[in-house]
């Protein structure tokens, strides 16, 4: 695998894939279907980092993103919408400043881009135990305090859907 | 309107954690040992003889034999029998018998139908119950499995036949039970369900 | 980027046989190979197996089971799997037809994806990768999303209950799995399959399960959460027959259904070859290291290659009937027994057992008395627990015997291997 | 030919402008929540090419802290949409602009 041309058609159908799926999670009129195009993107972009062969960070973003935030999005469509009326619950207001925002980011990101060096790619090596000592050396304080932020999001979350119940005056 | 609440019965489970520390051990002590000892009155079973009788090729003779005398199988009709009074046909709560009894040349009447749909009987024996010369009458066959659902529509009479005239007390003996139906329902001898001793299968 | 793909095409098209790089075309190639073997293990494992369940539950149920097709019924998967092969594929009109049509695909894929990294010999696995096991663990994301799909995509409320059901249950159980799986990567020290396997040995006692306490209810608990993750009774919510007609895939016929099933039966090796490659030495055979193998060549690598590939399948199939019996023993849960299940006892359970592997792994020297003793201890709770189990089922067996000789003057002993 | 960094900056780019059309065009708050994603993801990829185009790992670490962020985020956004849906049987986030029903 080490032709490039190969390496290249990798990456393009890597990066089509991904940025097909947001283009349905930004244009369609279903939700649902923005919602399983979220999940197709998000696990584009874990291929991409697989090609930049950053593998723990791949399964890391298959294990969050895929298995857990994509199907969290997807619970929450399907309880904020009707079966039937997938349809009429993704209304956009198709202004012209979302066309202008789309066309001037991605303009900006083309001109921004022309302009980076390629760079020198780093040697490839198994990165799992390398995060690892990161995590637990120079990292360490945002280690904690990530882990600080989940306790209070998983309380808040807890607390936001518990509190109703018992509230329940409505 | 007030809901009656049920008063407590007791614990259904005894011995079940109640709650706090203690009951959340108790609970998982109760489903290690439970698991346990489900799995092992499951694996007595794994040696066990089974219950299954296989049918209808592994069993010691036709279940048709085995069937009571009151057995309610399909209907069949002795046309010797029967004097075309249609009080079956007035008594079948589907409708699914069908006669017609013609005027013939010499001045009698002939039966030139007698349908009886068996797709649609619902085995009630009302029509076995009214026949006065025991014309109708259930067999104990029960197998009605057909390519073609129009096969189930049984044809007793195929040319027409004078209606019976006898007093009762005088009529011939009926045919033995079953034994017209091999006649009446189309394909009967090939069904799977033959006897393996390959004896009389009806009686 | 338009010239890339240009030179792309150029270089496709323009196919030069003396300068062309055959190193992707053999990539493809051994890729396209490897799946097709592992499509075919998927087949040949799932559609007998279901012969085997069903024999096994018609044992427990006082049944015989199927036995009409091949002898003793071995061919009956052929059988059903044809009559699926020919059945209409119908599609409803009020469904999502192109997510209802690519679903069945998406749930097969996940499963297939997880052969990727499943070992099944000294050296026969795909990719012995550096992530394996939490690879496993996150590639049945896409499972969940394919079910969902399913669920919702049929425009039936039987299948989108079943869906939302199968997604919580997966979303849930995935945290006691992954707890009681993490347990085993702080023994091993790596997340890499051949890794984990290479720190046990092949006999019993230098298994993970009898590592240490923990590490045997680590067993437990991670098998527990794998069949749930599996949708497979005492679990199995997302298609309760006697509530959903048939859950997520009630939809669904013909090919499309076989799909799902093939993956259904095709977890249930997942599930023995996890616990297998995590707690029960995977293929290691007595008397020769993993280096050794790896050093023979010729026919004695190749039949190193075959002995540790039978170890293997003989330790998943103890698993895969012990999970089989398991179904047929227990009943389904309620919707909410199965999340108290999750949450109150398993996560906890979990997390309490995985600081108990912590502090055990912390304080007792690797190889040193003090670890062979516990190992010791914890072999001897496991075989005092096999023989508590043998010994009910024999105390069971023997006092119905007696009985059904009282009552019918037969005996009621049925050898195992005979089949009617 | 070579795939470089500037490759993965324009379809990071790309994410980027998808997601911020979604945040602003859209008035279901799950879709919009579903921009946010996308947003997060094109600076997750961005970090990430970084790292393996001559940053070291650090950039690959701090991908990990934003992917656990974003979980983060979306658990306690997704619980406040079900919330607001709750007490107003609709998604729409322009309807609720009221704090107080």
């Amino acid at each position: 695998m080490t032709d490039p041309v190969v390496h290249a058609a990798v990456f393009y159908v890597l990066a089509a894939f991904t940025v097909v799926g947001a283009g349905i999670v930004a244009l369609s009129g279903n939700i649902v279907h923005s919602a399983f195009a979220l999940f197709a993107t998000l696990f584009g972009v874990a291929g991409l980092y697989a090609y930049l062969s950053a593998d723990l960070l791949a399964v890391v973003q298959m294990l969050v993103y895929v298995g857990g935030i994509s199907v969290l999005v997807l619970f929450a469509v399907m309880l904020t919408s009707g079966l039937s009326d997938t349809g009429h619950t993704n209304p956009a207001f198709r202004l012209a400043g979302g066309i202008a925002v789309l066309l001037a980011v991605t303009a900006g990101a083309f001109v921004a881009a022309s302009a980076v060096p390629t760079g020198v790619e780093s040697a490839v090596a198994p990165t799992t135990g390398a995060i690892g000592d990161a995590l637990l050396g120079p990292f360490v304080l945002p280690f904690e305090v990530v882990s600080v932020v989940l306790l209070a999001a998983l309380l808040g979350a807890v607390t936001m859907a518990r509190g109703w119940k018992k509230g329940g005056a409505r | 309107m007030v809901s009656a609440v049920p008063p407590p019965v007791g614990d259904p489970m005894p011995g079940r954690g109640t709650g706090g520390l203690k009951g959340w051990i108790a609970n998982w002590a109760r489903t290690a040992t439970t698991v346990l000892d489900g799995l092992a009155v499951t694996m007595s079973w794994m040696f066990r003889r089974p219950l299954t009788i296989q049918y209808p090729d592994k069993i010691p003779q036709p279940v048709q034999q085995m069937l009571p005398e009151t057995y309610r199988g399909i209907l069949e009709l002795d046309v010797r029998l029967c004097t075309g009074c249609l009080q079956c046909q007035k008594t079948c709560p589907i409708g699914c018998i069908d006669i017609v009894v013609e005027k013939n040349e010499a001045g009698g009447r002939d039966i030139t139908r007698f349908d009886i749909d068996v797709s649609r009987c619902m085995y009630c024996g009302l029509c076995s119950e009214v026949c006065t010369f025991a014309a109708l009458r259930h067999s104990s066959e029960f197998e009605a499995t057909q390519p073609d659902i129009r096969n189930l529509n049984l044809h007793f009479v195929t040319k027409p036949v004078p209606v019976a005239r006898h007093k009762p007390g005088e009529a011939p003996p009926r045919a033995p039970r079953g034994s017209i139906l091999k006649d009446v329902i189309p394909g009967y001898g090939r069904r799977p369900g033959k006897a393996p001793d390959g004896g009389e299968k009806n009686r | 980027m338009l010239r890339d793909v240009a030179t792309f095409l150029e270089r496709l098209l323009g196919f030069d046989p003396a300068t062309f790089d055959y190193s992707w075309v053999t990539a493809v190639v051994v890729i396209g190979a490897a799946s097709l073997l592992a499509f075919v293990f998927i087949a040949l494992f799932a559609g007998p197996v279901t012969w085997w369940e069903r024999r096994i539950a018609g044992r427990i149920q006082c049944r015989i089971g199927p036995n009409r097709v091949g002898p003793q019924g071995v061919l009956q998967w052929l059988a059903d799997g044809i009559k699926c092969f020919l059945k209409e594929d119908l599609v409803p009109a009020a469904a999502d037809q192109g997510l209802f049509r690519f679903a069945p695909y998406l749930v097969f894929g996940g499963y297939m994806a997880t052969f990727a990294v499943l070992p099944f010999g000294a050296n026969l696995v795909a990719a012995d990768l550096d992530v394996g096991l939490l690879y496993l663990l996150a590639i049945t994301g896409l499972v969940v999303i394919g079910i969902l799909m399913a669920g919702w995509a049929s425009n039936s409320k039987w299948a989108l209950f079943g869906g939302i059901r199968s997604a919580a249950q997966l979303v849930s159980y995935e945290i006691p799995s992954a707890f009681s799986l993490m347990s085993v990567v702080l023994a091993a020290g790596t997340m890499s399959m051949q890794g984990i396997i290479g720190q046990q040995g092949a006999w019993p006692w230098e298994w993970f399960v009898f590592k240490n306490p923990f590490l045997f209810a680590a067993f437990f608990l991670s098998l527990t959460a794998s069949v749930a993750e599996g949708n497979r009774t005492p679990f199995d919510l997302p298609e309760g027959e006697s509530e959903l007609v048939a859950g997520y895939h009630v939809e669904y016929s013909g090919m499309r259904f076989l799909w799902f099933m093939f993956a259904e039966w095709g977890n249930l090796w997942v599930i023995a070859t996890i616990a297998t490659v995590c707690f029960l030495g995977g293929w290691q055979v007595p008397g020769v290291t993993p280096a050794e193998i790896a050093a023979s060549t010729g026919l004695a690598f190749w039949g190193w290659q075959a002995l540790s590939f039978a170890v293997f399948v003989a330790k998943a199939s103890v698993l895969v009937a012990f999970v089989i019996q398991l179904r047929w023993t227990l009943p389904r849960l309620r919707v909410d027994q199965l999340m108290i299940t999750c949450w109150k006892y398993l996560v906890p359970g979990a997390l309490l057992n995985l600081a108990g592997v912590l502090v055990l792994l912390a304080v007792v020297p690797d190889q040193g008395v003090a670890d062979w003793a516990i190992r010791g201890a914890t072999l001897f709770l496991g075989l005092a627990l096999a023989s508590v189990f043998v010994w009910k089922a024999r105390a069971g067996y023997l006092a119905d015997r007696d009985l059904y000789r009282r009552m019918e003057g037969k005996e009621l002993w049925y050898p195992p291997y005979r089949l009617p | 030919m070579t795939i470089g960094l500037p490759q993965f900056l324009v379809v990071s780019g790309a994410l980027l402008a998808l997601g911020l059309y979604a945040i602003v065009t859209r008035k279901n708050a799950v879709a919009m929540l579903m921009g946010v994603e996308l947003v997060l993801n094109a600076g997750l990829l961005n970090l990430v090419a970084f790292s393996r185009y001559g940053g070291g790992l650090d950039g690959q670490v701090f991908a990990l802290f934003g992917i656990v962020l974003a979980a983060a985020e979306a658990v306690v956004a997704l619980a406040i949409v079900l919330q607001v849906f709750r007490a107003q049987r609709s998604v729409d986030a322009a309807k609720a602009s009221q704090l107080k029903e």
